[in-house]
């Protein structure tokens, strides 16, 4: 038994252990789901920054199984389960009393065996079979939320099928070209062929991490999922797969040079995912819902940063992910404590919960801030980074990120000053702050922001840097910004974005109204311009165009759900219908069909004869 | 019989395809159950021909007799089992109408 | 040889009429009947091939058995009766009236098609006695009929007598 | 040794038919049962190398002109399988006596004729056997004497005929080719014959004849009807393996053994197979008919396993046969899912099912897993197989047949979850409220096929697909 294929092996078997346990014994489920996380944990981290190779007897036609590990799948196989240990741990607690606690953690781990399986597999089709596989637990995990929770993970499953779908056509175009299958083996340069192939796969990758426009299913599985699940698969993990994957095909597969067009195809689509999701967050009212599109809009950065194709980029995406995933999951699980106590997410009924659970609150304010890009926490240095990066290439780009930096830092001043400042509502009087064994994974994570951001020398040092090898030497991305102005910048965005904060609040006299004001604040120089010289009142003109824009991205989300929902389905349905109307049941007309089918053919065979 | 005339064959060859011509049509056009039987009967008949025409032209008469032969055997068992069929669809529809035969579609 | 072709020729007119008579008469009792001529003709053909032992068979078997379960098939299942007939008559007719047509198309367009007879004829061979091949070199196909007679047989069983008893 | 498969079952079927009819009407299934095991078993064990096949001498008087290779044993497993199952589920279907014991028997007789069909080296014999298959079919599809079972039959009667009437034409034109019948005679006289038209017009039309029997889009009017009329347990045998065997088969064995690949005819293997495929997958959403909705289903896979023969590499056919003995298993396996179904319920229209998952556990999780090895699911076998096609039409540059089959995957994947929900998810009906699971046997039916639709997906890598490529 080779080690590496503990990591695949343990959770899955344990899963399967799982799932023939009665639903009663609810101490040995919680107990086998830490013990076989935990020893997950263990493997990886003793497996950190070391190289292995580890090959099965294949099936010939370039299919093996060969796992490998080297610097980054074994940095994202440490980060995958710790996560997964904690989101365990936190389960514990809040899945207590829920009738779906055993598929839960039976997916759970299945989900981690394929998500390791997929980080080590060094074949193409390996990975292809444990990503395909994830893509049932995703079902099945949504599935479990509530009664109505099918719908959206049917729509999860279809758009996550049709986006494997064209990676399968992209590996098998890629194999065709290298003449190979093993990851390590593969380094093609772009031709137009190639390039078909890097796209099809691009739109793998980012579908896997939730970018638009393959987004639809996180904001509904936010409401109908249980909210582990989102803590655990949007917020951290498919985020880890998908841009480990996408790095990968940049980094390894694909000789991606900065100055070519699929770099800035990449810089756009990052672009639009980062300003289209946060403009979408701002206007929710459920707390698990704009979280969910801050975590599509945070993958923008990531794309941005890697699709920049220089190494501050690379170096900051790659960082971002792994922030994102400290902060973003702490962001849901602090959810959860609220749901799981008050009972509820929606932000027009909660307030004043700073009280009740301060620790709760604690653990918020770290993450927001962190999320929002204040220095000196994780998120402000991988964004500075990226800044960088973008600017090099355009300053449109930086002007994207800034302006979705507002944006975040906007909504999260809503979010946290509807949900934990204000007034107490009377029937949340009650509220106690949860257990410890719901605080001790948010804590742990909000400690590693802050950690990650003030020591984020060893990190970016040790972690990142070395992913790109030679690209990266003489470089030193490390430490306080170098570039001042950009510093500047952020902070005067992050002041800008309190005060209008402030100013909606007072205008409103409440922390979930107050964003509906700040979107038209003066620092969004051109819409506000644009008002200005069109329109007398600036904010109400403002907030009518914003909101029909909001509308209008709406609508776009609606039909991209649409296409995939209702389209394609009634036309297959319409022609379903046709062929039963011919299949009439006269037996001489199928008689006709044959001998006509008959005539066809040997017509055929004749004429190339 | 030593020498094989090649036109006898064509016009052998154009009989058949007359008589497929025919079964076919009988198959088609007809509405009674026991005709479409027969328009079947009618196209192994040519079958029939065409295989000892190809046994006489070639020389393989004793190959060619020896297939027939099987091919009579399960000629007879099949339309035992076809008016089998034939005479339970009488018993349920009352009628050998084809145009009763509806019932399973879509 | 003159005399053989232009006999072969006639024989194949015949067939055809029989065959065409098969379609196109308007009583059941009298298709089978037409059925059972087609093949009597057909046994003459294929006794001028030479073929002793498949006449044997197509006599008895087809020329007799099959006609004796078409019309015992027929009178089972009552046939409709003579003003019925008539009734149906007029529009078995436009149903049917073509065929002759279309078969003097077909017979007339296909012998003015070129066809290329050239191919590679086997040399033939010493002629043996087909009993001797069935038996040593097709009895495989005789397993075969074994089977299929045994197929038959419970057919028989579950089709016919199990629907007297009922 | 190889005369054995099916002399066996005739012997058996004689000394069965001799006086104490009391006594063998109670042994006859017992008999019938451990006869399809046995050769199961043998077949598997020689499959995976325990033994030889010809390792046992026989007389000269038994040894006719057969042959085997991976491809017959293939089909001789299936057999074996698939009756072995449609015997079990006949026991909850037909009452014991009389009519077991002439159930029974046929469906030995047909079992001969499929062993016949795997063996055959000739392609007179082959047709022989064919229809045995056909016409023992006939009459067990009318076996319970509804309406609707002599319609169906009628149906498929009419199509097999002209079906026959083609491969005849075909064999007579052959013969006028090479004289002589067997494989390797044929296949010599073709090569020599340098495709004139004449050789041309006989491949089209036996591969057209194959095609009915098949059921390949769009010869294929028949074949809904016959497995939606027929009893639970034939639907089972005509789905799982007569079908099979009669068309894909003996398409699989015609084309590579004898008329061999050549462009044309693989281009009319693709078309013929990549419309199947999107025909059958179409007409299957708006079945309501749980039955007529597999069946629709079956279209769609045979054709896949025509459109992967039409690739006409290795790599294709090994993918073609795979894909065979995949969907024998699943597809077999969903009928005895309908079996217990029809019974327990007393319905097939899907509408009136639902929540079944919670009353009929072992039914629900059975069917749930031969639906996603149909659609192409990691790590069941149906994966496999459909990967090897894709992946074979890909590498041989078949890039928008390629596409199609990925595009009609995802349309199997979905009419799945269509029947997946509409019978087993959801709540329980008030109607349905008292349904139990089906007998034992049933289950076991279920149990043994799912176990072997996992089984061959997990252990795929190393074992199978190798000996199918072998």
């Amino acid at each position: 038994m080779n080690i590496l294929l503990l990591p695949i092996l343990i959770p899955f078997i344990a899963g399967l252990l799982i799932l023939t346990i009665s639903s009663r014994a609810r101490f040995i489920k919680e107990l086998i789901t830490l013990f076989a996380t935990f020893t997950c944990v263990i493997i990886s981290f003793s497996l950190f920054k070391k190289e292995a190779v580890f090959a099965l007897p294949g099936i010939g036609f370039g299919i093996e199984f060969n796992l490998r590990l080297e610097h980054l799948s074994s940095f994202i196989l440490s980060a995958s389960t710790a996560i997964s240990f904690l989101i365990a741990l936190y389960c514990v607690s809040f899945l207590r009393s829920k009738p779906y606690a055993k598929q839960f953690y039976s997916y759970l781990l299945i989900t981690l065996s394929f998500v390791s399986g997929a980080v080590l597999s060094d074949n193409l089709i390996f990975m292809l079979f444990f990503w395909e596989g994830l893509l049932l637990t995703l079902y099945g995990l949504i599935a479990i939320g509530s009664k109505d929770a099918y719908h959206t993970a049917i729509k999860a499953f279809v758009i996550c099928a049709v986006t494997d779908l064209c990676m399968m056509l992209g590996i098998g175009l890629t194999g065709y070209l290298a003449g190979t299958l093993n990851i390590s083996q593969i380094s093609l340069d772009l031709s137009p062929l190639a390039t078909t192939a890097f796209i099809l796969l691009v739109i793998g990758a980012i579908s896997k991490a939730s970018s638009m426009p393959f987004h639809s299913w996180v904001p509904d599985a936010a409401v109908d999922a249980p909210l582990p699940f989102m803590a655990f698969l949007p917020a951290a993990i498919e985020k880890l797969l998908g841009i480990y994957f996408l790095s990968r095909i940049c980094l390894d597969m694909f000789n991606l040079m900065p100055e070519s067009s699929l770099s800035i195809m990449l810089m756009v689509i990052g672009g639009i995912t980062i300003i289209l999701a946060v403009m979408m967050a701002l206007i929710q009212k459920d707390y698990k819902r704009l979280l969910s599109y801050h975590a599509i809009s945070q993958v923008g950065y990531m794309i941005l940063g890697i699709g920049t194709a220089l190494p501050i980029g690379i170096v900051g995406g790659i960082f971002h992910m792994l922030n994102n995933a400290m902060y973003k999951c702490c962001l849901f699980l602090t959810g959860g404590s609220v749901e799981k106590q008050a009972g509820t997410t929606d932000l027009e009924k909660l307030g004043g919960l700073m009280r009740k659970m301060p620790i709760t609150f604690g653990c918020f304010v770290i993450a927001a801030v962190s999320i929002s890009g204040v220095p000196p926490f994780n998120g402000f240095f991988s964004k500075e980074l990226i800044y960088d990066a973008a600017l090099e290439r355009g300053w449109a780009f930086y002007l994207v990120a800034l302006l979705g930096s507002f944006f975040t830092a906007v909504s999260f001043l809503k979010l946290g000053h509807a949900a934990f400042l204000g007034k107490l509502r009377d029937e949340y009087r009650n509220v106690k702050e949860s257990g410890w064994l719901m605080l001790a994974p948010m804590a742990v994570l909000a400690l590693l922001c802050v950690i990650f951001g003030v020591f984020n020398a060893y990190p970016i040092n040790n972690l990142i840097q070395p992913i790109l090898g030679e690209r990266a030497v003489g470089h030193s991305f490390s430490g306080f910004p170098t570039n001042f102005t950009l510093v500047l910048f952020t902070l005067i965005v992050l002041a800008a974005a309190i005060i209008s904060h402030l100013i909606g609040v007072k205008a409103t006299g409440s922390g979930v109204r107050a964003v509906n004001y700040i979107h038209y604040a003066p620092v969004l120089s051109k819409i506000y311009e644009l008002a200005e010289r069109k329109f007398f009142d600036p904010y109400e003109i403002g907030l009518k165009l914003l909101s029909a824009l909001a509308r209008i991205l709406y609508a776009i989300d609606r039909l991209i759900d649409w296409v995939y929902e209702k389209l394609s389905i009634n036309i297959v349905f319409g022609l379903s219908r046709q062929l039963r109307y011919w299949h009439n049941g006269d037996y001489t007309l199928y008689v006709a069909w044959s001998l006509g089918g008959m005539f066809l053919v040997i017509i055929f065979l004749m004429a190339r004869g | 019989m030593t020498s094989v005339n090649p036109y006898l064959f064509f016009h052998i060859f154009i009989v058949t395809i007359m008589l497929f011509v025919m079964g076919f049509y009988c198959i088609f056009f007809t509405f009674n159950l026991v005709r479409a039987l027969i328009g079947v009967e009618l196209l192994i008949k040519a079958v029939t021909l065409l295989i000892i025409t190809a046994g006489y032209v070639t020389g393989h008469m004793a190959l060619a007799q020896a297939i027939v032969i099987t091919l009579i055997v399960v000629e007879v068992v099949f339309i035992v089992v076809a008016t089998g069929v034939v005479i339970g669809l009488h018993g349920h529809n009352g009628t050998l109408d084809t145009r009763k035969l509806r019932n399973l579609k879509g | 040889m003159q005399i053989n072709y232009t006999l072969n020729l006639f024989i194949l007119v015949i067939l055809v009429a029989a065959g065409l008579w098969t379609v196109m008469t308007r009583s059941l009792i009298r298709s089978a009947i037409g059925l059972a001529l087609t093949s009597v003709i057909l046994t003459l053909l294929m006794f001028r091939f030479d073929s002793w032992l498949v006449t044997v068979f197509e006599l008895s078997v087809c020329a007799g058995l099959i006609s004796v379960i078409f019309i015992s098939t027929i009178s089972l299942t009552e046939p409709l009766t003579k003003s019925e007939v008539l009734k149906h008559m007029k529009a078995r007719l436009a149903r049917f009236i073509y065929l002759p047509l279309l078969i003097l198309v077909v017979g007339v367009g296909l012998s003015f098609i070129k066809v290329n007879l050239n191919f590679q004829l086997p040399v033939a061979e010493i002629e043996a006695d087909a009993r001797k091949v069935l038996w040593n070199m097709r009895d495989l196909d005789l397993l075969g009929q074994v089977v299929i007679i045994m197929t038959g047989i419970f057919g028989v069983i579950v089709l016919f007598r199990e629907m007297r008893r009922k | 040794m190889l005369s054995f498969f099916i002399t066996t079952p005739l012997i058996v079927l004689m000394i069965l038919n001799l006086p104490f009819r009391s006594l063998m009407k109670r042994i006859v299934f017992v008999v019938g049962l451990s006869l399809a095991l046995i050769q199961a078993v043998l077949v598997a064990l020689a499959i995976f190398g325990f033994w030889d096949i010809y390792s046992i001498p026989v007389s000269p008087m038994l040894r006719f002109n057969i042959g085997v290779d991976n491809l017959s044993l293939l089909l001789l497993l299936c057999n074996g399988m698939v009756v072995f199952i449609t015997m079990l589920v006949s026991r909850s279907f037909i009452e014991e006596g009389e009519k077991r014991f002439n159930f029974t028997s046929l469906l030995l007789l047909s079992f001969a004729g499929v062993n016949g069909i795997a063996l055959a080296r000739d392609i007179f014999s082959l047709y022989v056997f064919i229809e045995v298959v056909s016409i023992s079919s006939f009459i067990l599809i009318c076996f319970n004497k509804d309406r609707d079972a002599f319609e169906g039959a009628f149906k498929y009667i009419i199509l097999s005929a002209i079906a026959t009437i083609f491969m005849l034409t075909s064999i007579a034109l052959i013969f006028l080719v090479s004289g002589d019948m067997s494989f390797e005679a044929v296949r010599a006289a073709l090569d020599n014959s340098a495709h004139t038209s004449l050789v041309l017009m006989a491949i089209g039309l036996f591969l057209c004849g194959f095609f009915i029997k098949a059921g390949v889009v769009p010869f294929h009017g028949w074949l809904a009807d016959a497995y939606t009329s027929a009893s639970a347990p034939v639907s089972v045998y005509l789905a799982g393996v007569s079908t099979k065997a009669v068309g894909v088969y003996a398409l699989i064995r015609i084309v590579v053994t004898v008329f061999g690949f050549d462009t044309p005819i693989n281009k009319v293997l693709l078309f013929a197979g990549a419309l199947s495929v999107v025909v059958g997958a179409i007409a299957t959403l708006t079945q309501t008919d749980f039955k007529r909705m597999l069946a629709y289903s079956s279209i769609s896979q045979i054709g896949y396993i025509v459109l992967a023969l039409g690739i006409a590499t290795p790599l294709g056919i090994a993918a073609a046969a795979f894909h065979f003995f995949n969907h024998a298993v699943f597809k077999s396996l969903l009928f005895v899912n309908a079996a217990t179904l029809e019974i327990a319920t007393g319905t097939r229209e899907m509408d009136k099912l639902g929540g079944l998952a919670q009353r009929m556990p072992v039914t629900g999780v059975t069917s749930a897993l031969a639906c996603l090895s149909i659609a192409g699911v990691p790590p069941l076998a149906g994966f496999w197989s459909k990967l090897l096609i894709i992946i074979a039409l890909w590498s041989s540059a078949h890039y928008n047949y390629a596409l199609i089959a990925a595009l009609a995957s995802l349309l199997t994947l979905g009419y799945m979850l269509l029947l997946q929900r509409k019978v087993f998810f959801g709540s329980v009906g008030d109607h349905l409220a008292r349904i139990k699971e089906g007998e034992w046997n049933l289950i076991i039916c279920a149990i043994i096929l799912a176990a072997v639709t996992v089984g061959v997906g997990v252990l795929f890598p190393f074992n199978l697909c190798k000996l199918i490529i072998r």
